[in-house]
């Protein structure tokens, strides 16, 4: 990949990938199906041609396997990548995420640290088999001690998951498979990294504040447009960033609106769009000139893919949100 | 120095992959009868399943997964399974499942991305396809304490994957069958594959019977191909449960004859000729050479039966076909016996989202 | 026991235990230390006695194993209770937790069901070493198919653990151990239950709500105490269960008080808090007079037990933040 | 019927718990000098667990963890290791981070509640204690994997109780050894007791070194109590590992001579026979009678080591109890490389809170 025709997501965090391994010895990627096979999304796809089997590994069938070893091999030192084929499947690894990897450095007061990433696809749409379709982010976002962030597009990914690699710390880096090839950009290959601590506006405007993250900011930005026509002018947050949370940029956009609607694919209760709308209540409750209104997944199990586009948020639900909200007085 | 243990794993083969009888065949294999009907039933299964990749690659089915080469582990562990035993299957056993009873419909309902493929009234008790691997081991233990529990002479057979035997559902499993003696007969599908990764890259260990070692608990190895030696070694597996004898590992040593799922192009990390050895060795091949050697099987039966298997698909591709989609109301309808108020709310929201997009 | 004499909430946890496996032969215990030992913190004790080995089983050191065997017990129609020693020690359970035992009535439309409770003493102020003091119910609450409860005192105990062992779903009851033995009261052995999805009023007034949970309804309580001799009147709302929420007691509580402050040991970070505030400001902005107030743990990994006091929300915090609550105008 | 696999388990025990040789002694054995400074150490190891435990009846310690019955196994394995070596403890292993090097002090401040109790420059890359059980085991198959890709020529140590092998992280790490041919030793303390529930609930199998089994790699058990079985192996393994040449599990069958830990009450579910038993096996009596029977420990050697010791134990108490807490901001400094800014603000209100405290 050159860096100049237009690339999607899952090409752009294969070439931040290959970029970070060409540049540090100490990363390392791990996981199932990782090597040979490229990974089931293909985003390794010539790592292991490119840097051999000691430095891309298809480890055996255990995702707590995967994590536990990845953070004895951050505290030596190397910077593994492990990926998690779905993250569905990241609950056999929650006991190492919770109770090590996010714990080492403060635990041993800065004696060992963990600086590793794990990389899982998450969120729905695709049609995928049970378990292939969720987005339990807040699970993640609410461990003091993880990073957890969330792309919406292939530039983003690159700088974002280049910065993961960097960070000294553990970073869960997830993946909106849905839009991993919906959107091509020119990406170059510059190796310039994007804040962890940061939410990016994606569009200013006036009226009201559309706040959302990884897949939903194309359902997001749509929605921006169609109200655009309608003369209502959307400020569009992407979050990015679910732990540490950029709250000034949230609260800011926000104080200038006063009106504000969280878009999230994931069900509703205890998410990080809670977080974010308990961050206004508390601190810029003034500001707020109409009620918080959320879009969301529904608080049930994602249905097997046969309804899948019922459960998923769609575009004219936020529309219809944010009118509401405008007409509100 | 003592020696404090010592153990070991036997491998099991009665008809070999040329179809010679290797070792001196059981009575019941003497005579045409369960041989047949296993070949009957294994040629369903993989008529089912080419037919199951067709609707899948036209778009009327979902991801599937092939159950190429282990239609003989499936056929007669599910033939000598009682109705009262329990099944706690993984996702590649679809061919359990239409012996269990299951309508080849409910089966495509399944894989066509709804859930009224996992409540089947044949399913009885049986547990429904398992995702998330190896985490069927210990459900089948669960049933089977419980069935310990209540004194009853049932077993419960659980299956998975090579992939699998890595994971530590499957070792805690083995452990816990084990220490607290179980009716639990555990089957491992070594298809030489998880995805793209090969047995080797699995275990150093030569076999992945030996993991019984571990646990203290009967393991062995079979050809997973033949279907004699696969009955021979379940069936007293499953007598052993039963009668409260404790729990066994049977490795069926198998080949995956397909892609990993409709999903997985295995052309980028399977090299040719290791499937072609697969394809040597496959089960329905070899049983159709031994029975047509016995005499027990002709080119008109091979015909009839293929028309019959054919029209009984097509019946159950019929009919998933027409099967209309559940309600939108399913998402909520069976999440908890008593549906929570504020998810009565959501559930309305969703109805009339749907019924505001019908209209629309 | 009798169920005259005043028993703390530890023993009327054991009460119900005994109340529930003598009406229901299905009701079965299962964990570490819950036989012969009678639990670490003698929850179980007498139950292996009563009941025999059959019933109360001493398991291996698995909580994976000890979860997904629970599954299985539970499709049989067993009403399995399954111990975690400390809820430190939930996350290896979780993939059972979340993928099986949350999902099964779902996943085959009600053919199935999974009647299983899982307890797990939760929360910090014992002194106790690592991993032993953590309050991660939010992890919990969203989750769906789970119902998420927690007691704080020795009648409620009772009878929401009846509640739990009977109702058909999975139920995850957190136990806050700091109170364990701090309050007692007359339990009586009825088998009365208290509903799931109903938070209790503890103390109504018409200033401010104080909305809180577990061990910290002793500070909240001392708190309104202290609040009351400065002639603020606080109403006192116990959250009780996690999931489902009783949005309706909070709401109208608060559309009558127009004040709140909402009180927690757990982190304050995507939490059942940020859920509940998120509740208030998207349904009730037009009552709140004044911001949410949130008193909780901080963001950060509970301390080491020399400094966990300094990390616990104190009675003090909550007086300061209703205050200044009061103060807003 | 072929055997597709066999293997076996070996006991190795040279000094029984009569004192008396049973087996040839190895050359090192044959002077004192070894052997004395082993009995030297584990001598310490248990007047500081004496004290440990005064301190937490007196409340001036937390809960803590005895060795008492550990100390062969924990003294033995630390001396042999290597500086460069990495440890990878549970919490019971005190006594090895004696001899690795850390501060009593510092072994008191962690039981004390204080972090720094996981911080001694001593420590290197050693991991600290580990609470959550046998999660340790795949981190050392973590650091044993960065030293393979390294072509370090280092061994990793991971020690486990018996109840931890129960749990698939032990039974994972052995199987990624296995397969990846770890530097890594695993020693098992099989200390008979898991809390309150013995070995034989753990599991049905005879030995626990078998687990290695399932994994194809060696095992074997040793007496955890002879502190000349436990050299022989351990260096074996030990340089095994570093020489690349795979992975070894030792199952050190050992007795726990004490309560789990200070907030247990073992007469709820201990026969005192059981306990009696232990004592009589154990390993500081054992190893003392034999030096006193070689000539190479006099009483006079021991009432010196005593005070000697007893000295050394009061000056780490004193230091310990003359450490002032960490600050209040301790609780935020080491969570992120780098404090966000929201725990920033957390940072300082703890601060202020914590000041306005302290002056009123
Ligand atoms: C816990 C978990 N991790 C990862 C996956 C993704 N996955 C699905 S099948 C598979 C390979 C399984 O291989 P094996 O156990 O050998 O069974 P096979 O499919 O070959 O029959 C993987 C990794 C999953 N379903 N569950
Ligand atoms: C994952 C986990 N579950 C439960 C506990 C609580 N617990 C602490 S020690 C212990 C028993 C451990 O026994 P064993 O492995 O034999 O080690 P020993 O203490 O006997 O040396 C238990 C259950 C824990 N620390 N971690
Ligand atoms: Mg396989
Ligand atoms: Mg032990």
């Amino acid at each position: 990949m050159s860096g100049q025709e237009a690339i999607c997501m899952v090409e752009a965090i294969n070439l931040a990938l290959h970029h970070a391994m060409r540049n540090d010895n100490d990363v390392i990627v791990l996981g199932e199906d990782v090597g040979t096979n490229g990974g089931v999304f293909r985003a390794t796809v010539g790592l292991k041609e490119n840097f051999g089997i000691k430095r891309v590994m298809d480890t055996p069938l255990a995702e707590n396997m995967i994590a536990g070893l990845s953070i004895g091999m951050a505290a030596q030192g190397l910077k593994p990548i492990a990926e998690i084929q779905f993250m569905g499947f990241i609950f056999p690894a929650m006991e190492h995420i919770v109770c090590h990897a996010a714990r080492l450095r403060n635990r041993t007061r800065g004696r060992l640290s963990c600086p590793l990433v794990i990389r899982a696809p998450y969120g729905g749409g695709i049609h995928a088999p049970e378990h292939h379709s969720e987005s339990t982010e807040a699970i993640f976002a609410q461990i003091p001690g993880l990073r957890v962030v969330i792309p919406s597009s292939p530039q983003r990914a690159y700088g974002l998951l280049l910065s993961a690699i960097q960070n000294p710390d553990p970073v869960i880096f997830l993946e909106p498979k849905r839009i991993y090839r919906s959107q091509n950009q020119i990406v170059e290959d510059n190796g310039h990294t994007l804040p962890l601590d940061t939410c990016f506006t994606l569009r200013e405007g006036n009226d009201i504040s559309l706040i959302s993250w990884g897949s939903m900011i194309k359902e997001t930005l749509e929605a921006a447009s169609l109200l655009a026509e309608e003369g209502i002018q959307c400020e569009v947050i992407d979050v990015a960033t679910m732990n540490p949370l950029d709250r000034e940029t949230i609260l800011a956009s926000v104080g200038k609106t006063g009106r504000c609607v969280i878009i999230q694919e994931a069900p509703l209760n205890c998410s990080v769009g809670s977080e974010i709308a308990s961050i206004l209540a508390c601190e810029a409750l003034l500001d707020l000139r109409a009620p918080i209104a959320r879009v969301g997944g529904y608080d049930t199990v994602m249905p097997y893919f046969r309804l899948e586009n019922q459960y998923m948020p769609q575009t004219d639900q936020i529309i219809d949100a944010a009118k509401r909200t405008m007409e509100f007085d | 120095m003592n020696i404090s243990y010592e153990g070991s794993i036997s491998f099991t083969q009665f008809i070999n992959e040329q179809s010679e009888v290797v070792n001196p065949l059981p009575e019941w294999a003497l005579v045409d009868k369960v041989l047949v009907h296993y070949y009957q039933q294994m040629v369903i299964a993989r008529q089912f399943d080419n037919k199951a990749i067709a609707l899948q690659r036209t778009g009327q089915l979902g991801t599937y997964a092939s159950s190429a080469g282990c239609e003989a582990i499936d056929i007669v562990i599910a033939s000598l399974m009682h109705k009262e035993d329990v099944l706690v299957p993984y996702y590649r056993n679809h061919a359990m499942q239409m012996v269990r009873g299951m309508k080849l419909s409910e089966i495509l309902l399944y894989w066509g991305g709804d859930e009224r493929g996992n409540s089947s009234p044949a399913q009885r008790e049986d547990f429904p396809n398992c995702v998330p691997i190896a985490t069927q081991c210990l459900h089948a233990c669960g049933i089977a304490s419980a069935i310990k529990i209540r004194n009853q002479q049932r077993a419960t057979v659980s299956i998975l994957g090579d992939g699998a035997t890595s994971k530590g559902d499957f070792m805690e499993a083995l452990n816990v069958a084990g220490v607290w003696q179980l009716p639990v007969v555990f089957i491992i599908n070594n298809n030489q594959w998880a995805i793209s990764v090969p047995r080797a890259l699995q275990s150093i260990a030569p076999t992945l019977a030996q993991k019984a070692l571990a646990a203290g608990i009967r393991g062995e190895q079979v050809d997973g191909n033949d279907v004699v030696a696969l009955h021979q070694s379940v069936e007293q597996a499953l007598q052993r449960a039963r009668e409260g004898k404790g729990p066994t590992l049977i490795e069926a040593v198998s080949y995956r004859l397909s892609d990993h799922t409709t999903a997985d192009d295995a052309t980028r990390y399977r090299h040719p000729d290791a499937l072609k050895m697969g394809w040597d060795k496959e089960p329905i091949k070899r049983l159709r050479n031994y029975l047509h050697g016995q005499g027990w099987w002709h080119e008109s039966d091979e015909t009839q039966w293929l028309q019959h298997s054919s029209a009984l698909i097509q019946d159950a591709v019929d009919q998933y076909l027409d099967t209309p989609p559940q309600p939108v109301s399913s998402m909520f309808d069976y999440l908890y016996a008593e549906l929570p108020l504020q998810l009565k709310k959501q559930r309305e929201a969703a109805i009339s989202r749907s019924e505001k997009e019908a209209s629309s």
